[in-house]
């Protein structure tokens, strides 16, 4: 394959990709197939290039870019660059950096506007993007430094901004919600679009101790994998009783039987706050703990309730450096119906953000700089008040700096 | 491209997401009461208004290309209103109101290679990372890893047959962007990062690279005359931090970097509380261009999840239920003692009782 | 006492066995069929030979006297066949073969002023330490402390209403000899050890000092020209780990030395694994010789346990049911932030998931 | 009462205790009122001075006793000395030392051999008695440091040993087994004899990290709270299936009621290895947890099985410094039925002892010293094989020493 780079006059010609041609079959899709693709419809070189070096990896088992500076005027983020460490061998694929744009909530699109993105890719850059980044961007792989500021002057103008990178606010991620998902509790894409715009200059400038990602997921099925992959998870839930459609589960049982209501709803509550009464399905709101379960087997019969608003739960992330963690819960309920709802929360978050900002340690992240601290610390500095739903129970262990109770113990002993 | 710049940045965030919405979305906008799912790979959400409105989902290639996106615009012009949207797996969905658009729908999307699946019960596309195509420290392919198991998954992608929803995900390094799954693929390396002192001083910032360590091995030293860090063995866990933030810690080598697996991840609250995956195998070869060794492995889990599981038991659910040895017993993996945590939470996962299956 | 020895020590351990067992025990050796409990405080146990053994379980102070010892010798003698034993909980345990011999027995037990009781679900006698009569360590008395619990519980230790056993520890420093229980009284310093500088040189070993504190917050000084220790109080958690090594690291005080309440803790295995004890209430003031805020406390929680749990669920498994929410409300006890952990495995111990009760 | 150390000639007259007076009142045994009887009866005017010293110490709410070095021939442990550091307020207390003696296993006693004991401590003694220690001593409170000797001589001839303090083997303890309950899968007692008696030199002569505590427990009830307060648990358990006496789950099922048997056991086992079939209990012994709750309930019905042994969960310790510890299982089965058996045993723990008496830091329980070491490096280094009982389940972070793969791996790759 070191061969593969002898001089090529025709850009529409590909070089043999032994090792690759073997994932062009099978019933899944073939990102090596369209790729071909797109590199003879445009006879593209980078994109020859890139085929060509990804082929040698998987020849050599081992990865070949490393990263630079590039970026477009006013922003310190936004595009992630990489450059060949074997550009002799593959000088087509010298340089291959990405753009980082953020879609809109929901991942949703017009074609009218996608078919836009493509042009104005197509001009610019390599072809290939990727749909979408674990975090939530429209990834634009493959362009080279000096076109990057156009691509996005043309880009911006037609209504798209970049995502984050490095220690910055990330790009959002939303679940459907209420554009088609009867689980909604808040209007998971409104506030996702409304948060992240604010956080617009945090995005774009990197001013933060580490990354700091926000996910918005409808309600606790937790569609947009929030708790494990934010800092701030926004889950929906409810405060009141679970909606029931009594005829809805008389049908529900008349259909499936009695038996399957036993085995896979009532036997599943996690709290066993449903029971069989009389035949009929009772549920304990006051031992729900909003898993889901219930409404997920009956979408027809069970309902959130009204009183609608999200939990805040914070500190998700992967596993570096003190091993994978969850996001928990900070804030149990909040309403979020209203514009002031949202104001109040950014108004929190703010607060987060910037205690952890002038606390956190290089490379930490919020929940790892509360667990450094201690989230008493985290609390009060944030103004929350300490409730018994921030725990799956109490401490266990008596190390801990209990309040001072001089005063009126003084009083009595004196 | 050096042209003069005229256009001043308009820093909006996300885009605007109004004009993006299907209609019908628009109009039940929150009013949704319930959906079905009359096949797999097809839902159909009823508004409280009466609207129906029936969803497509179908597999991409994540890495794709403008020539797809165009075609799959194209089967929104005509099958969906215009609109599309993507799902946070990777799938594509086409939305209408038409139940005549579904089937004509299915057959274009499959006609283009687009198979029709992933809901329900089903095993939906992997979440998959960068890998070799993109990033800077991968030490396995990403997207040649995912086609590679969905291939070798694809009935479960079109079939709706599982005990629940099975989410995997591939990472193509330790720090693992891949995230929680139900099955995750992740890579481990298995020594000590080697490094490259000719380029260290040139590449890298020394003390951001020594406080990336999580167990502090990494120390200042002088080599040949010129600062230089070093790694003390004993105390490295083989993670492969160090290298993202200096290139000249050479953790990557085509056979000391494996592959492990990692089941049981859940993020969703439904039921159990959500939680983080386990390892249950480890030390797969780095084998491209089809690692058939991971697809192998993730059928076998999956074959006695698939026979022994509960209806909306998740995977995690069904071993928390069964028991890890019988786990282990079922998909015939050997448990080996790198199994047991030594790291900073070890013994809240340690036995700590008398609860033994026999 | 200065005369000469002429003894040779026998380093036998544990006194041998043999002679101190009941015939009946001896005879049905490892040969017992099930047992039943005739009443609160008597247990009868069948052998398969069909021997049959009653044991009546009454309550000591433990901390006795030879005055004591002989009186419970006679009854022994008269009802038990020349045998006694004790249980881990120091209550005295007789045991005989002779259905007659139990009502008369109890009886010369009550006049004696031992109780009888402790068996099945009850509230059984105190573990608890030796504090102030002893210990040269402790923040409180310990014997006092469990007599003024016991007086005030005294009906559910004569009756079996209780949802299941309840087990009671009280330890007289925040060390915790006593150990995990179902309800454990501790106490808990507020405020870091003052240092007596005058003596420290003198009674401490200062490297251990050191070394015993779970958070070094102990550093090496000088003061008045001699070595003595500092504290780093922002480091430390006022545990009284360092009192324990170096008499000089003077933690204990009327006021600031407090008590607190745990509850959940579990050591048997029956259905939920053991479990560790978690703090409910703290900052209770030393108040003796009745220290009523705490049976006071005891009582709240014992008399909601006793109306909301279901039979054989213990004291933690009826929290696990119900949630702590839950648990603080019906017992009317505040929750507060120090209640939340932010030690070594806090982050085990948070809500990690969005299931809440509201 | 600073004055109640006034010159006191009557030795029977004891001094005002108003605070500890209060204490005498109440339906639970009064220790105040046994100990002036005590000290009326014999004139033991230490026994006055500690009473005194107690009042004291509830009135001020400050303890008053320091540790010293008192002990006997050969030994290096067993008596915990105090000397009051306000002797010169209550000289009669001047000394307290308290004598640790081991008890017989299950705190069995004759009659006989008690009277004895009371006979030896009142001459030698306060004639205090703490009935038991929490650790499973007999402890003898109460002696000048003159006596200790003389007073052990005598002990020790009727057959009695002390037990450990410090850095020593600790006295056992032992639930009463096979001598009363029907539960007990091994012979605690006597195993319990057996491995304190050999490890006598390590429980008198302080040669080791930190203590080291047995308890013997005949079955998962865990009667002697092994788990929590104990360094090397021993808790019976058996691997066949539970014994189902058929007719007695009838009796019970006519006596109790079928609901009862659902609600109280079917319900409970926390496997659900138990399910009603046809009206019948049936128990599926491969989900059996050997938890005890079934048999606990229905005691006359089932029984542990016949192939019985032990598990052996070491680590189990107080908060100190890390939290508290549970003993976590190290070995999920072995026989405990021959003398071999516990020799097997012994040997297997004096692996442990040996690894952890090597690396153990200073005041480093093993349960400590083997997280920090790693389970690993122990569990090669006193040849176990670790196997997935050891768990509640398998790592959940990728931060591990993975094996070296070279060899097969090398060989592919020439
Ligand atoms: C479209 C999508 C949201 C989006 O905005 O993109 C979505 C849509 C729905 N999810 Fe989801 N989920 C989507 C990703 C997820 C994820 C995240 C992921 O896949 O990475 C999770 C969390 C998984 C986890 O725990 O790790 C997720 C956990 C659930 C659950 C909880 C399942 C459980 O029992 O644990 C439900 C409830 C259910 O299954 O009825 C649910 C239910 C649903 C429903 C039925 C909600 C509704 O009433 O409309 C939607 C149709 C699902 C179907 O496929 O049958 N959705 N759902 C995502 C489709 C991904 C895909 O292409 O496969
Ligand atoms: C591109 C993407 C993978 C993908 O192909 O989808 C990615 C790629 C990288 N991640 Fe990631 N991460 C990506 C989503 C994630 C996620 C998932 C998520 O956001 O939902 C996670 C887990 C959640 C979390 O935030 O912890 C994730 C956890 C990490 C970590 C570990 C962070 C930790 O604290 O544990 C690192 C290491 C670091 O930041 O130093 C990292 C670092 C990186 C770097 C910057 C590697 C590096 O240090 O050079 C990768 C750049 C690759 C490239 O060439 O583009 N990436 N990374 C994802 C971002 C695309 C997007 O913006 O849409
Ligand atoms: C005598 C004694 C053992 C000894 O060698 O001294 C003992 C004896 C019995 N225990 Fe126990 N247990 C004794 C301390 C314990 C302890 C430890 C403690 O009290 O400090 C525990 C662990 C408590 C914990 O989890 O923290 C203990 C947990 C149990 C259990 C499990 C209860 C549960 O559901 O969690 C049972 C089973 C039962 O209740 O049927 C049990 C059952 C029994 C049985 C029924 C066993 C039998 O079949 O003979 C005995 C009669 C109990 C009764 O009181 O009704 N025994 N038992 C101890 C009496 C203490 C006392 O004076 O109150
Ligand atoms: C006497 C006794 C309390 C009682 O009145 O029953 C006791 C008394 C002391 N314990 Fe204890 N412990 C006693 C049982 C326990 C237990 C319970 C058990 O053994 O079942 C524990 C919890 C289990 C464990 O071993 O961790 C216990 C955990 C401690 C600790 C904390 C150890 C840890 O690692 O967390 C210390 C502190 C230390 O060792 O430095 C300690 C230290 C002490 C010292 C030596 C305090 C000191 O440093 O001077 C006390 C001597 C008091 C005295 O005047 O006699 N004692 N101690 C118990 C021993 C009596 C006996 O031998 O029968
Ligand atoms: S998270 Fe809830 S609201 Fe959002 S798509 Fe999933 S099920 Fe619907
Ligand atoms: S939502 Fe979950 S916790 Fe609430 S009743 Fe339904 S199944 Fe139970
Ligand atoms: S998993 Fe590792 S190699 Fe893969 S994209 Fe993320 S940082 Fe890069
Ligand atoms: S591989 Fe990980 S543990 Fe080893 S030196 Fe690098 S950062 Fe530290
Ligand atoms: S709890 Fe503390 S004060 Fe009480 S006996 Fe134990 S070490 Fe001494
Ligand atoms: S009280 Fe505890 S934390 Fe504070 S200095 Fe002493 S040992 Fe350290
Ligand atoms: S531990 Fe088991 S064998 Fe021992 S007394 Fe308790 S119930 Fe019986
Ligand atoms: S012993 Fe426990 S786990 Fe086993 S069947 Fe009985 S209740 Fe279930």
């Amino acid at each position: 394959m070191s061969d593969s780079q002898q001089s090529k006059p025709d850009p529409l010609q590909l070089n043999p990709t032994p090792m690759l041609d073997d994932l062009e079959n099978g019933p899944w899709p073939s990102f090596i197939k369209g790729f071909k693709e797109t590199a003879q419809r445009t006879g593209k070189t980078m994109v020859r290039g890139v085929l060509d070096q990804l082929n040698y990896s998987y020849e050599t088992r081992m990865g070949y870019w490393k990263g630079g500076v590039v970026g477009v005027h006013g922003y310190g983020a936004g595009i992630i660059s990489r450059y060949s460490m074997i550009s002799d061998k593959f000088p087509e694929a010298t340089e291959f950096h990405t753009m980082r744009v953020q879609p809109a909530p929901g991942l949703h699109y017009s074609t009218k506007a996608l078919r836009e993105v493509c042009d104005i890719w197509e001009k610019y850059g390599s072809g290939l993007l990727s749909m979408h980044g674990q975090t939530g961007n429209l990834q634009l792989q493959g362009i080279k430094a000096e076109s990057v500021q156009a691509c996005f002057d043309e880009l911006n103008q037609a209504g798209w901004d970049l995502g984050g990178a490095g220690a910055t606010v990330r790009t959002g991620l939303s679940c459907i919600g209420p554009a088609r998902c009867e689980q909604a509790c808040y209007d998971t894409l409104h506030v996702h679009g409304k948060v992240l715009s604010y956080y617009s200059d945090l995005t774009h400038r990197p001013q933060l101790p580490y990354k700091a990602k926000f996910k918005f997921s409808g309600c606790p099925n937790d569609c947009t994998n929030s708790i494990q992959r934010s800092d701030y998870a926004v889950i929906g839930t409810w405060r009141d009783e679970i909606k029931i459609n009594a005829e809805e589960v008389e049908n529900f049982i008349a259909a499936k039987g009695l038996e399957y209501l036993v085995n896979n709803v009532v036997s599943r509550c996690p709290t066993k706050a449903i029971t069989l009464q009389g035949g009929k399905m009772v549920i304990d709101n006051r031992d729900c703990v909003r898993c889901m379960h219930c409404l997920n087997v009956m979408p027809k019969a069970l309902s959130p309730g009204d009183d609608r608003g999200i939990t805040l739960l914070v500190g998700g992330k992967g596993h570096l450096k003190v091993g994978n963690m969850l996001g928990s819960v900070m804030v149990p309920f909040m309403k979020m119906t209203t514009d002031e709802d949202v104001d109040a929360f950014i108004d929190l978050v703010d607060r987060m953000i910037d205690y952890w900002s002038e606390n956190g340690l290089d490379h930490e992240r919020v929940g790892e700089c509360i667990e450094r601290v201690g989230i008493q610390q985290f609390l009060d500095a944030v103004g929350l008040e300490a409730t018994v739903e921030m725990v799956a129970h109490p401490r266990d262990n008596p190390y801990f700096k209990a309040g001072d109770y001089t005063v009126e113990s003084e009083k009595d002993a004196a | 491209m050096a042209t003069e710049r005229i256009w001043k940045t308009i820093e909006n965030g996300p885009h605007a997401l109004d004009p993006f919405l299907h209609p019908v979305s628009i109009k039940n906008y929150g009013q949704w009461q319930y959906h079905e799912r009359p096949r797999p790979g097809v839902l159909k959400h009823v508004a409280k208004s009466g609207d129906v409105l029936y969803t497509v989902r179908a597999a991409t290639h994540r890495q794709v290309t403008v020539d797809i996106i165009r075609r799959l615009c194209d089967l929104a012009d005509r099958y969906a209103e215009g609109h599309l949207r993507w799902t946070v797996r990777n799938n594509v969905e086409f939305m209408t109101s038409e139940a005549a658009n579904v089937d004509p729908l299915i057959a274009a999307l499959e006609a283009a290679g687009h198979p029709v699946g992933g809901t329900g019960p089903s095993v939906s596309a992997i979440a998959h990372t960068q890998g070799w195509l993109h990033c800077d420290i991968p030490a396995v392919d990403a997207s040649g890893v995912a086609k590679s198991i969905m291939d070798a998954l694809f009935h479960d992608f079109a079939h709706e047959e599982m005990p629940n929803r099975v989410r995997l995900t591939t990472s193509c390094c330790e720090i693992n962007c891949g995230g929680q799954a139900d099955i995750a693929v992740v890579v481990q390396h298995t020594r000590p990062p080697r490094i490259n002192h000719e380029i260290l001083a040139n590449v890298c910032e020394m003390p951001s690279t020594v406080s990336r360590c999580p167990v502090a091995a990494i120390r200042p030293t002088t080599v040949n005359g010129k600062p230089s860090l070093m790694v003390v063995e004993e105390k490295c866990i083989y993670c492969g931090a160090c290298f993202g933030a200096c290139p000249a810690m050479e953790i990557n080598h085509p056979d000391h970097s494996r592959l492990a697996i990692w089941v049981g991840g859940k993020n969703s609250n439904a039921r159990s509380k959500p939680a983080n995956m386990k390892l249950v195998a480890h030390g797969l070869p780095n084998n491209p261009p089809r690692w058939p060794e991971v697809s192998e492995l993730l059928k076998r889990i999956l074959a006695a999840y698939k026979a022994g599981g509960r209806d909306w038991e998740r995977l995690g659910e069904w071993i928390d239920r069964i028991g890890w040895k019988r786990f282990f017993q079922e998909t015939g993996l050997p448990f080996d003692k790198f199994m047991i945590d030594n790291y900073r939470h070890a013994r809240v996962s340690f036995n700590q009782s008398a609860h033994i299956r026999f």
